[in-house]
C-alpha cells in the first residue's frame, strides 16, 4: 500500500471533519440556512470509496452530501459558497446544501427527497453500459431510504440489467429519529436484502476507511468486468443530530460516546502513528494545513456575493 | 382562552382526538421517538403508547395505503406525511384509491381518513422541499382540502376534519407552526366551506388562504394607511369545498378581486377562483381580476432569491397600485 | 376430507369457468367494455383460497377479478350487471369489470392499479389487529405487481408489524405481454424474495385446487396465530389473452396447448370420477346447473336497467 | 402525402429518431414483445432490437428514473409510461428530479427526456384508467408539456420534442390512435408555443387542446349551421409553452371566448387560461368567458354515466346558446 495515499485518505478526512464542524458553526450562526445534515462520523465510507473512483465514474447521492463533495475533490472554497447560497456556490446559492451538483467531476448531486436517488442512478449506469463506457456509478444511500419503493424497482432494475452500479448503504442506524429496528422488518443487517435480487453483498465497517477502501476496490473490480451491481453495507454513526435541528433526543448519549471510540480520523491516525507512516509533528502539519484551507474557503465564501436577483429566473429551461 | 401557537392547535386537537376515540390512531415518520418532524406530535407516543402513536418505515405509499385500508375497515387513521413534497410519492394511493373508493364502489367504502402535511416555502429548503400541491388536490373529487391560516382555525377545521367520512387533506403551512393566537378553551369547530372574512372592506377583495393571509392582511394595512383604501381579506380555510358564496358577495361588493397564493402562478388553483368570479360577477368588476403567486421557477435555496419568487406584501401592494389606480 | 366440500369447489371452478367464458362472448358482441380481463385458466387458485375464509375475512385484489368475486359466493347476476354497467351491478355501474366490490362480504375491490391494492391490504389488517377482530386479509397480485415499489413497501410493513396478511402471488408468468423472466432479477421463482422480508413463504401449484387449498389452510392457521403474514405463490397460467384487447402475440401457442393440459377444473374432473366421487351423470348435473345459473344471470343482467343519469353525482362524498 | 392514424404518424416520428440518433432508445412496458398496450409500438423490437427497445418491469418510478439519469449522462431516452393514471407512481421523479436539476444545479445537468404517454377517458375504462393529468403537469417549472390533436401535428411535435434539452412530456390521447389525417411526406416540424387555429371565425373564440379539439370543430359546425355564428376553434397543441398571444388577439376579435377541456372542472388548467384571458383583454370582452369540462366526479364505467360526464358537442353548442345569446 501505497504510504502517500494512505496520508491522503487521513488528509481527506480531516478535510470532511474540519470542513462540516465550521460548518455547524457557521449555521449557529446564521450564515447557513435551510436543512443542513451533517456527515461528521462517517467519513471513513466517502473517503475511503471514492478514493476507488476514476475521473469518468458517477457519484450520485443524498441529501447529506457534504462529505462525498469534498471527498470527490470539489472544490471546497465552492462548497462552502452553496452553503452560504452565494454565486460562487457550485449551484451559484439556487441548490443549497442538501443539492450540491458538479457535473465536471460527474457529481450527479445531492438529493433531498429519500430514494429519490436511486432510479437516476440506474440511468446513469444504464447509460455507461449503452455507451461502453465502462464507467462505473458510485450511490449512496441511507438505512432509511431502504424502504423506499425506489430502492426496490432500482435494485431489481440494476441487478436485471446488469447495470455498473455500486450501492453504498450507509447504515448508521437511524432515519432521522427512527432506529432501523423499527423500520425494517428483516433487522439492521440490511445487506441481505441484496440476495434477493441476485446482487452480490457485503456489510464492512464504514468507520475503517482502509477497510472501506479494499471492499470499494474490489467491488469495482467485479462491476467493471460487466457482472452488474455490488451492494456494500457501511456501519456507521453519525455522531450529530439528524440535521442541524435535531436535538437528538431519541438516543441515548451514552451510545453517542460509545460510537465515538470508533471516531474513523482517530483510528487511522492512531494506525498511521503505530506504523510510524506520519509522526505526531506531521500530524500537527496536515491538521494547521487542513484549518487553514477550510478558513480560506469560509472567507472565500463570505466574500462571495450573493447571486443577481435576476439569475432567479435563469436555468429553468434551455436557453433558447 | 388560551394562547396557542398553531403547533399547539393542532396538537391539543390530536390529543382531543385520541381521547374521545379509541378508534383513532396516528401514523407516520418520526412522529413518535423523534417527536415529529415540526415537533407538533411531541409528547404523544409517551401519553398514548405505541398502539396509537405510531412510527412508520420512510415508506409514502404504504403509509397513506394503511391509512385507507385502515379507515375502509372502521378505524378513524390520521396519517401524517412529512412534507407535501414526498406526497408525490404517494399520489397513486391519495389519487387512484382514496378518492375513488366511494364512488367506485358506488358508496359501499368510506375512507375516513385525516392526513396532515406541511405545505409551503420560504424556509431555503431549496427546490425538492418548498411547494404547495394542495391546489391540485383540491381538484381531485374525492379528497377534502383544508388549509388553516390561525391557530384557532387549525383546531376548529381539524374538529370538522374529524367527523368526515371523506378523506380530508389538511395542509399546514410550515411558517405558521410558530404564530400565536387566543384560543377558545369553550369546546367550538369551524365548518368547511365557511371562508373567513379577516378584515372587512369596501374598495377591493383580497382571495387568499394558508400562509399567504399573513401577507395580505400586511398589505391590506398598508394600503389602508398609504391610500385609505379598505381592502376585504377573505381567507377561504377550505379549499375543497369552497365558500364560494362569500368571495363573490365581496367581489360584487367592491368592484375589484385580487386572488393571492404562494404556488406558482401558471396553473394555480387561484386562476380557477378568478375564472369563477368573472364568471359569476363580471358586470360587478370594474377591471380585471388580478392574481398574484410565485414566480414560475422552482424555489431557489438562497434567501433573496427565494424572497423574490414568493409573493410579498410589498408585491401584493405594488400590483394593486399598478392595476386598480389608487 | 368432506366428499360435498370437493364437490362444491368443482363446482365453483365451473361457475367461474362459465361465467367467464360467457363474459368473453358479450364483450366481444358489445354488451360489456372497457377493460376485460378473464381468469380462465386460474380458477383453482381463487376458489381454493377462498374455500378457506371465514366471512369476517377480507379480501382484496386486482383487476382480473370476477374470479374472485364469484369464488366470494357475491351474486353472479349483480356481477354480470355491473360487467354491463346496469343498476343492479355490485356498483350500480359506476364500477365496470376492474372495480368490483361487496362490502357485505368483505370482498374489498376490484383494484386497476397494478400493485395498488397491496398497501390498503396493510390497513385491512391493521385494523384487524388494532382492534383484536382476529380477521385475515387475502390480498391476491400478480407476478407483475411485485415490481412495484409499492409491494416492497408493504411487505416489509406487514411483516414489521405482523399483520394478518396472506398474500396470494399469481404467478401466471406474464405480466401483459412480458414473461417474467425479463422483469425478476432473480427469476421466475418469485417466493423466495419473502424471506429477505422474513416472511414465510411456499410456492405451489395453483392448477391444483386441492394443493391451493391446503397450503392456504396452513397458511391461514398460522396467520390466526399472530405470526404475522404468509406469502404463497401459485404458479399458474391464463389460458386467455391479458385482457379482450389482447392477441397474444407474445407467446407461443404451443405453450398455452401445453398448460392447458393442466387445466384445473379437468384436473379436479378426473380426480373426483377416478375416486367415484362424482360419476358421469352428476358431472352433467352440475355442468347443466351451472350453465343455467349463467344463463339466468346474462338474462338478469340484461334485463337491469341503466343507471339513472343523475346518479352520476352521487357518492363522490357522503350525503350532508 | 400520405394518410396515416395518430398511432402511425408517431410511430413515424419514433422511427425517424431512432434512425437519426443511435442515443435514442426506448423504454417501458411492455413496448416490446407486446407491441405496445395501444400498439404505437408495434414491430419496432424486431426493426431495431433489443438493445434500443426496451421492455421494463412494471416499475413506473424507476424507469422514469432511468430515463433521467441516462438523460442526464447524455442519452436522449423515449419513455413511455402506459397511461398518465400510472404516472402519478412517478411524480415524485417526473416533479422533483425531472423538472428541477436543470435548476438545482445551476444548468450543469439537462435532462433531455421524452415522456409519452396515454391521457383523457371515454373509452369506459372507470375512475382509476380515465384521467387527465396534463394540467397539472404544464404547472410545473422545468418541464414541458406537448397535446397534439392530430396525426400531422403529432409528428411535427414528436420531431420539436426530440430537440428539446428539456424534459418533455407527449400525451396522446387514447381515443385519438385511430383518427387519420393527410401528413406530408416532407420533413416539417411544429414548433413549441404555437397554437393551431383550426377554424377561424368572428364571433366566439372556442380555446382547447388534445381530444377536445375534435369536439369543439363539431360543436362549431353545429353553431355555424343553426345559428349562423362562426367560432374560431384554437387548438393549443403545447400547453406549456402556451400561445398566449393567439389565443388574446382571436378573443380582442371576437369578444367571447369558451375554454373546453376534459379534466375536471374544479381546478382545470383551462382556469387558466380564462383567467389571463380577462386581464388581458378585459375591455375588449362582450360577456364573461365560459368554461367547460368533466364534471367534479371520479369517471363512472357505465356509457350514459360516462357520456354524461365528459364534455360532448351538445354540450358546448348548449353552453354558448345560454351565455352568448346566440
Ligand atoms: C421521500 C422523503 N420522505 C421523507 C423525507 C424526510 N427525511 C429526510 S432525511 C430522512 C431520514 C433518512 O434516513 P436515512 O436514509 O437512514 O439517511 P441518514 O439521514 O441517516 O443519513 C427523512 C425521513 C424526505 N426527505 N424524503
Ligand atoms: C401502475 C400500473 N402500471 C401499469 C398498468 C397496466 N397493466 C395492467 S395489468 C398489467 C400487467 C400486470 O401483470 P400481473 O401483475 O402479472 O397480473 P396478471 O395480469 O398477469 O394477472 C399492466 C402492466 C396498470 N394497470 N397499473
Ligand atoms: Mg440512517
Ligand atoms: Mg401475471
Amino acid at each position: 500500500m501505497d504510504q502517500s495515499k494512505t496520508i491522503k485518505l487521513y488528509q481527506d478526512m480531516l478535510l470532511l471533519r474540519r470542513f462540516e464542524e465550521e460548518t455547524g458553526r457557521l449555521y449557529m450562526e446564521g450564515d447557513i440556512r435551510g436543512f443542513c445534515h451533517l456527515y461528521i462520523g462517517e467519513e471513513a465510507i466517502a473517503v475511503g470509496s471514492i478514493s476507488c473512483l476514476s475521473e469518468k465514474d458517477y457519484i450520485i447521492t443524498h441529501y447529506r452530501d457534504h462529505g462525498h463533495a469534498l471527498a470527490r475533490g470539489i472544490n471546497p472554497k465552492n462548497i462552502m459558497s452553496e452553503l452560504m447560497g452565494k454565486s460562487d456556490g457550485t449551484s451559484a446559492g439556487k441548490g443549497g446544501s442538501m443539492h450540491i451538483f458538479d457535473v465536471s467531476k460527474r457529481f450527479m448531486g445531492g438529493h433531498a427527497i429519500v430514494g429519490g436517488q436511486l432510479p437516476i442512478a440506474c440511468g446513469l449506469g444504464f447509460a455507461s453500459k449503452y455507451q461502453e463506457e465502462n464507467s462505473i456509478v458510485l450511490c449512496f444511500l441511507g438505512d432509511g431510504a431502504v424502504n423506499e419503493g425506489e430502492f426496490h424497482e432500482s435494485m431489481n432494475l440494476a441487478s436485471l440489467w446488469k447495470l455498473p452500479i455500486l450501492f453504498c448503504l450507509e447504515n448508521n442506524l437511524y432515519g432521522m429519529g427512527t432506529h432501523v429496528n423499527k423500520t425494517r422488518s428483516s433487522g439492521k443487517d440490511i445487506y441481505k436484502i441484496a440476495d434477493s435480487y441476485k446482487i452480490p453483498s457485503m456489510q464492512i465497517d464504514g468507520m475503517d476507511v482502509l477497510e472501506v477502501q479494499k471492499a470499494t476496490q474490489q467491488s469495482i473490480e467485479k462491476i467493471r468486468s460487466g457482472e452488474g451491481p455490488v451492494f456494500l453495507e457501511a456501519m456507521c454513526y453519525r455522531f450529530r443530530g439528524h440535521s442541524m435541528a435535531d436535538p437528538s433526543s431519541y438516543r441515548k448519549s451514552q451510545e453517542v460516546v460509545e460510537w465515538q471510540k470508533n471516531d474513523p480520523i482517530i483510528k487511522l491516525e492512531k494506525f498511521l502513528s503505530n506504523q510510524k507512516i506520519i509522526d505526531q509533528q506531521k500530524i500537527l502539519k496536515i491538521k494547521e494545513s487542513v484549518d487553514s484551507e477550510i478558513f480560506d474557503c469560509i472567507e472565500f465564501a463570505k466574500n462571495s456575493p450573493d447571486p443577481k436577483i435576476e439569475s432567479l429566473l435563469e436555468n429553468v429551461y434551455q436557453n433558447e | 382562552m388560551s394562547n396557542l401557537t398553531l403547533r399547539e392547535s393542532i396538537k391539543t386537537g390530536l390529543i382531543e382526538a385520541l381521547e374521545s376515540d379509541t378508534k383513532v390512531f396516528l401514523m407516520g415518520e418520526d412522529i413518535g421517538d423523534y417527536n415529529g418532524a415540526y415537533a407538533v406530535t411531541a409528547g404523544l407516543l409517551k401519553k398514548f403508547g405505541p398502539k396509537r402513536i405510531i412510527d412508520t418505515p420512510i415508506s409514502e405509499s404504504v403509509i397513506l395505503g394503511t391509512g385507507i385500508g385502515a379507515a375502509a375497515a372502521g378505524l378513524r387513521p390520521i396519517v401524517e406525511i412529512m412534507t407535501i413534497n414526498f406526497l408525490l410519492l404517494a399520489f397513486d394511493q391519495l389519487i387512484n384509491h382514496a378518492a375513488k373508493l366511494r364512488y367506485m364502489s358506488n358508496g359501499q367504502i368510506e375512507v375516513p381518513l385525516v392526513l396532515r402535511t406541511v405545505t409551503g416555502g420560504g424556509a431555503q429548503l431549496g427546490a425538492t422541499h418548498s411547494q404547495s400541491f394542495e391546489g391540485w388536490l383540491a381538484a381531485v373529487p374525492g379528497l377534502k382540502v383544508v388549509c388553516p391560516s390561525t391557530p384557532k382555525d387549525a383546531l376548529g377545521l381539524f374538529r370538522t376534519s374529524m367527523k368526515q367520512k371523506d378523506p380530508v387533506v389538511f395542509a399546514e403551512h410550515a411558517l405558521l407552526y410558530g404564530v400565536k393566537e387566543e384560543v377558545p378553551d369553550e369546546f367550538f369547530e369551524i365548518p368547511f366551506g365557511k371562508a373567513n372574512i379577516k378584515r372587512s372592506g369596501d374598495s377591493i377583495t383580497i382571495i387568499s388562504y394558508s400562509g399567504m393571509v399573513r401577507t395580505c392582511m400586511a398589505a391590506s394595512e398598508i394600503i389602508s394607511k398609504d391610500f385609505n383604501v379598505e381592502c376585504e381579506v377573505i381567507d377561504l380555510r377550505t379549499l375543497r369545498p369552497l365558500d364560494f358564496e362569500t368571495i363573490i358577495k365581496s367581489v360584487k361588493k367592491t368592484g375589484r378581486a385580487v386572488v393571492v397564493e404562494e404556488t406558482w402562478k401558471t396553473g394555480g388553483f387561484g386562476a380557477n377562483i378568478s375564472e369563477s368570479i368573472q364568471l359569476e360577477a363580471f358586470d360587478y368588476l370594474d377591471g380585471p381580476i388580478i392574481r398574484i403567486a410565485s414566480e414560475d421557477v422552482p424555489a431557489p435555496y438562497n434567501r433573496k432569491l427565494e424572497l423574490g419568487t414568493i409573493p410579498s406584501e410589498e408585491k401584493i401592494v405594488a400590483a394593486i397600485k399598478q392595476n386598480f389606480s389608487i
